[in-house]
């Protein structure tokens, strides 16, 4: 076998380069000590969303026993302290992504919140019939239903990069929608939730700005396992999510720029984001409260400010190579496994730490069904990207995709597994 | 032997009874299972108050196939207005097999699209939270 | 002294009849074991948010390390008992809260989001210009400010309840508002969060309706303490707050009814709230599912369900006498403090317990951090209600307000730090 | 004796300097703190190049009716390029008194506020977050 990929901790995984030994994560991920039918859990359904490390458990339980209290408004010490936890999340996620401002940090319930805070609050207010909307055949429905939206709204246009056979976008096919000069946004994603797909954003974002269009980038898959770097990428706006990138549910960022904030509408409208409120009219919060209506979701804001304290310390550049490694060694795998077909780029080389597949003669729904008997999780859907299956023409795909604790032993359980479900629609 | 794909359902699943189209039909309707995206359409022909004919098609998991397709085997003959109130109870009995909350969607397509196609109303046979 | 009030647990509570004794309640709240500065916290901000029983925590956990995983389209076991948890959350709401299906209780971030998702979804499509949006002037701002948004979206008109001297609002103002016939929706509070004044919603709504007006009550106040029944209230939205309900932050539950839901446009847009996606269009997912977009936030809904359960065995009716009873205590007492003027209902009865007061010559600020000296947490601010405050003639009160964890005990602790500050002041 | 609320501080928010209005001035502003809502608004007169007079006039708490009443007698006589660039560490450091996070925005409304009429620029003195 090629690859040796944090099999055990006493055989550190040389592959990826990492020294932190998969096998010593999993003792963090409280429930990947479970055991389901005196078997343990296989977990690789990461890209739907990831398990927990204790670290942010505990801080949630900290939250809540020691500093629960509302912020911003209070004067009281566990207003003080809890308004400090808060905000302290904040610049924990601008320093984590490289990013300028704290006040150019939203916290929202998701990426599909932040994606459509952008739609309503800047698309129905600046798109204009006529304009062009770019997304892609690839983006998850959380990038598109919105635009839709905001198209149906305004009268802008929206029009879908293609994907290629390797699952790549053409950077040709952009610069020729670019050049009509009536493109007002990009909107893709910078990690394809089904094919894995790494799309160059940061050339994306360039061409767009060149071309006078902004630039959206749906950061939900790629937070989680790439460094990040927000000045690097220079998007107008990011939008993630905490729950897969080892934080609490409920919790997602949107990055924007400040000059555009500025002049776009808040989004929901109630306490904490205003000034002064009159009867007929108010006045707005600065940023970035200005957009945060209502009581936040504090404990979760927290919880992710530890989620990226322990993404940091096993260092994002070492995720990658790890997940890459697994990625390459499942593609290898996966290939070698009769009735298999494999979506998205051929090579782990430009792909984040997804495989999507089919198996012949096996609906990706039984597939996922069969795989749970032996605990292996995995997802079968549309993946919330309806446009994509079409383009691949299929209705789902069953899809693995790993976290920083996947060890090459659940790559091994998967393919047991795959055999296992063959076996029982052979029979 | 695995609980949920016994070989009944898998002899369904490869071969399905009924599936198919009827272009000349008395009724029709297309339903798609928003969990997954499976389709499933439906023609019926009816003759005396009874189900006269009926076809299926569309695709999916082997549990929504086996399911229309025995399904199909009891619809076809019974008394229109017995076939518009079957309910999920009906369909999960006559598969025989258990399903989990979220498979039941699967299991319950094809008699949803019955009902469609009979009543023209489009909810799930025995929703939750209803 | 007239009123002892669960003051230890030997001495259990008469007055309120309540036998569950707030001392033994006081166990399961581990931030109330906390000493600051050697003393206990004494925590009366529970209108801003209250804290949390340790078997919300223990649920919390058990989630994240038992159960986590993405819901709805996940076929492995851990999404299916996922599902089934998250489902079973709301059908707890629906059983708390005596509502009648399960396809009527959307989950939101809060009451603020809960709010804005009827302004914008129901309020920008079915106004019209020339139609009155009736709130009162004893609103949140999460219960004004939407609907100003709404009304200059459409050209509505908005108009304010007064509120009485006595801090009710007038049925008869309502009525003479609902005979001009043009008011298409009364959006009112069900507990004033300053006030404390429950407002007789239930024959509100009873009159709205008889003039062909739609109701939504704001029940983020009136959830934690009272007894609320949806059908007996019948109103057409009631949006409410977790983590004023003892369940964690970011979640929230808005109740509406089916035929309104129906014809609403979705708010937010992406995953999980759709039927089909395609290029240029798509159609929904049903209810309640359809106004859930994204990934919800799973265990905070799983949370609320321990929250419910918890208020459930202490018995709402209970809570409502033992705070009815803190709430006489603590007027009773601060209406014999010296400098010390009230706001709101003069008596305990139709009132919530939150008292709001102001200390003659010392601005509510330095009171709430003179206060917070003696560890004695309460709320000074307009508590988003600014309408309210130029109605009362000041920008802010002090406010101290209760959860079922409280006891006479604090309410002294109160008065002698109020004659703590009132020296710091004098000296 | 308490930390914030010291003797000067005291005396300074019963007894404000310089508080009122000056009908005849060149420069104005009004500012709100969207914590609490406190309101605070000053008129500056400007001679050779200094802050000739200024009066301040609306109503907060101690620490910001000291902070106003303090910075007054300080920004009276100064050279209005120096007044327009004084930062949030030069108003802490004139008040002298430990201001937690919260309370920050009441120590700053006059330095905001004073910023506002000379500049026309109204963000907060050293904002969290830049
Ligand atoms: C009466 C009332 N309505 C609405 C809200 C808003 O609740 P949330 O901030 O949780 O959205 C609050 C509390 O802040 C409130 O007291
Ligand atoms: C690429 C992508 N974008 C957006 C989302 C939406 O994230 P959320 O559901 O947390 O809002 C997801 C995950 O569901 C995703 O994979």
């Amino acid at each position: 076998m090629k690859h040796v990929v944090c099999r055990t901790s006493e055989e550190p995984c040389q592959e990826c380069l990492v020294g932190f030994g998969a096998e010593k994560i999993r003792e963090d991920f409280p429930i990947l000590w479970t055991k389901v039918h005196g078997k343990p859990l296989v977990y690789l359904d990461n890209a739907a969303t990831t398990q927990k490390p204790q670290a942010v458990l505990d801080t949630l339980m900290r939250y809540y026993t020691e500093e629960n209290s509302n912020v911003h408004r209070g004067v009281h010490f566990l207003s003080q302290v809890a308004t400090q936890s808060y905000e302290s999340g904040r610049t924990r996620v601008r320093q984590f992504l490289n990013a300028s401002h704290d006040r150019e940090i939203i916290f929202t319930r998701g990426a599909t919140e932040g994606i459509n805070l952008v739609a309503q609050s800047y698309g129905r207010k600046h798109l204009r019939a006529g304009d062009e909307v770019i997304v892609s055949a690839m983006e998850h429905h959380s990038n598109i239903v919105p635009w839709q939206q905001a198209a149906a709204a305004t009268g802008a246009q929206l029009r879908y990069l293609e994907v290629a056979d390797d699952g790549t976008l053409s950077l040709e096919q952009l610069d020729a929608e670019l050049a009509r000069g009536d493109v007002a946004l990009v909107a893709l994603t910078h990690v394809s939730n089904v094919l894995g797909t790494i799309n160059p954003v940061a050339e994306i974002v360039h061409r767009a700005h060149d071309a006078g269009a902004l630039a959206l980038i749906d950061g939900a898959q790629a937070v989680p396992q790439l460094e990040v770097d927000l000045t690097a990428i220079d998007a107008d706006f990011y939008a993630w999510t905490g729950h897969k990138a080892l934080g609490p549910t409920g919790v997602g960022v949107l990055h924007a720029r400040a000059e555009l904030l500025e002049q776009m509408p808040p989004f929901l409208s109630g306490g904490d984001m205003i000034a002064t409120v009159e009867a007929q009219s108010s006045s707005w919060n600065e940023l970035p409260w200005k957009f945060e209506a209502g009581t936040s979701m504090i404990a979760q804001v927290v919880g992710l400010g530890a989620a990226i304290d322990y993404l940091d310390a096993l260092g994002m550049a070492n995720i990658r190579a790890h997940e890459h490694a697994l990625t390459a060694y499942t593609l290898e795998r996966l290939s070698a496994t009769d009735g298999v077909s494999l979506f998205g780029p051929p090579s782990a080389e430009h792909r984040g730490g997804v495989v999507s597949f089919a198996l012949e003669g096996i609906h990706p729904h039984d597939v996922a069904e069969l795989l749970s008997r032996s605990n292996v999780c995995i997802r079968a859907s549309h993946h919330c990207a309806q446009p994509l299956m079409r383009r691949l023409g299929v209705v789902a795909t069953a899809r693995a995709s790993f976290g920083p604790y996947n060890v090459a032993a659940d790559v091994d359980a998967l393919i047991e597994a795959i055999e296992r479900a063959q076996e029982v629609f052979e029979g | 032997m695995d609980d949920l794909y016994r070989d009944f359902i898998l002899e369904h699943y490869k071969r399905p009874r009924n599936f198919g189209e009827l272009p000349e039909h008395d009724h029709d309707a297309h339903e798609v299972n928003p969990l997954c995206g499976d389709e499933l359409g439906v023609q019926i022909v009816i003759a005396d108050g009874r189900i006269a004919d009926l076809r299926f098609q569309g695709h999916g998991c082997a549990i929504s196939q086996a399911a229309a397709s025995m399904a199909s085997e009891e619809l076809i003959g019974m008394e229109v207005d017995e076939a518009a109130t079957l309910d999920a109870g009906w369909m999960l009995e006559l598969l025989g097999i258990p399903v989990s909350a979220t498979r039941r969607k699967c299991a319950l397509l094809s008699l949803k699209v019955v009902r469609h196609a009979l009543t023209g109303e489009g909810s799930w046979p025995g929703d939750p939270g209803n």
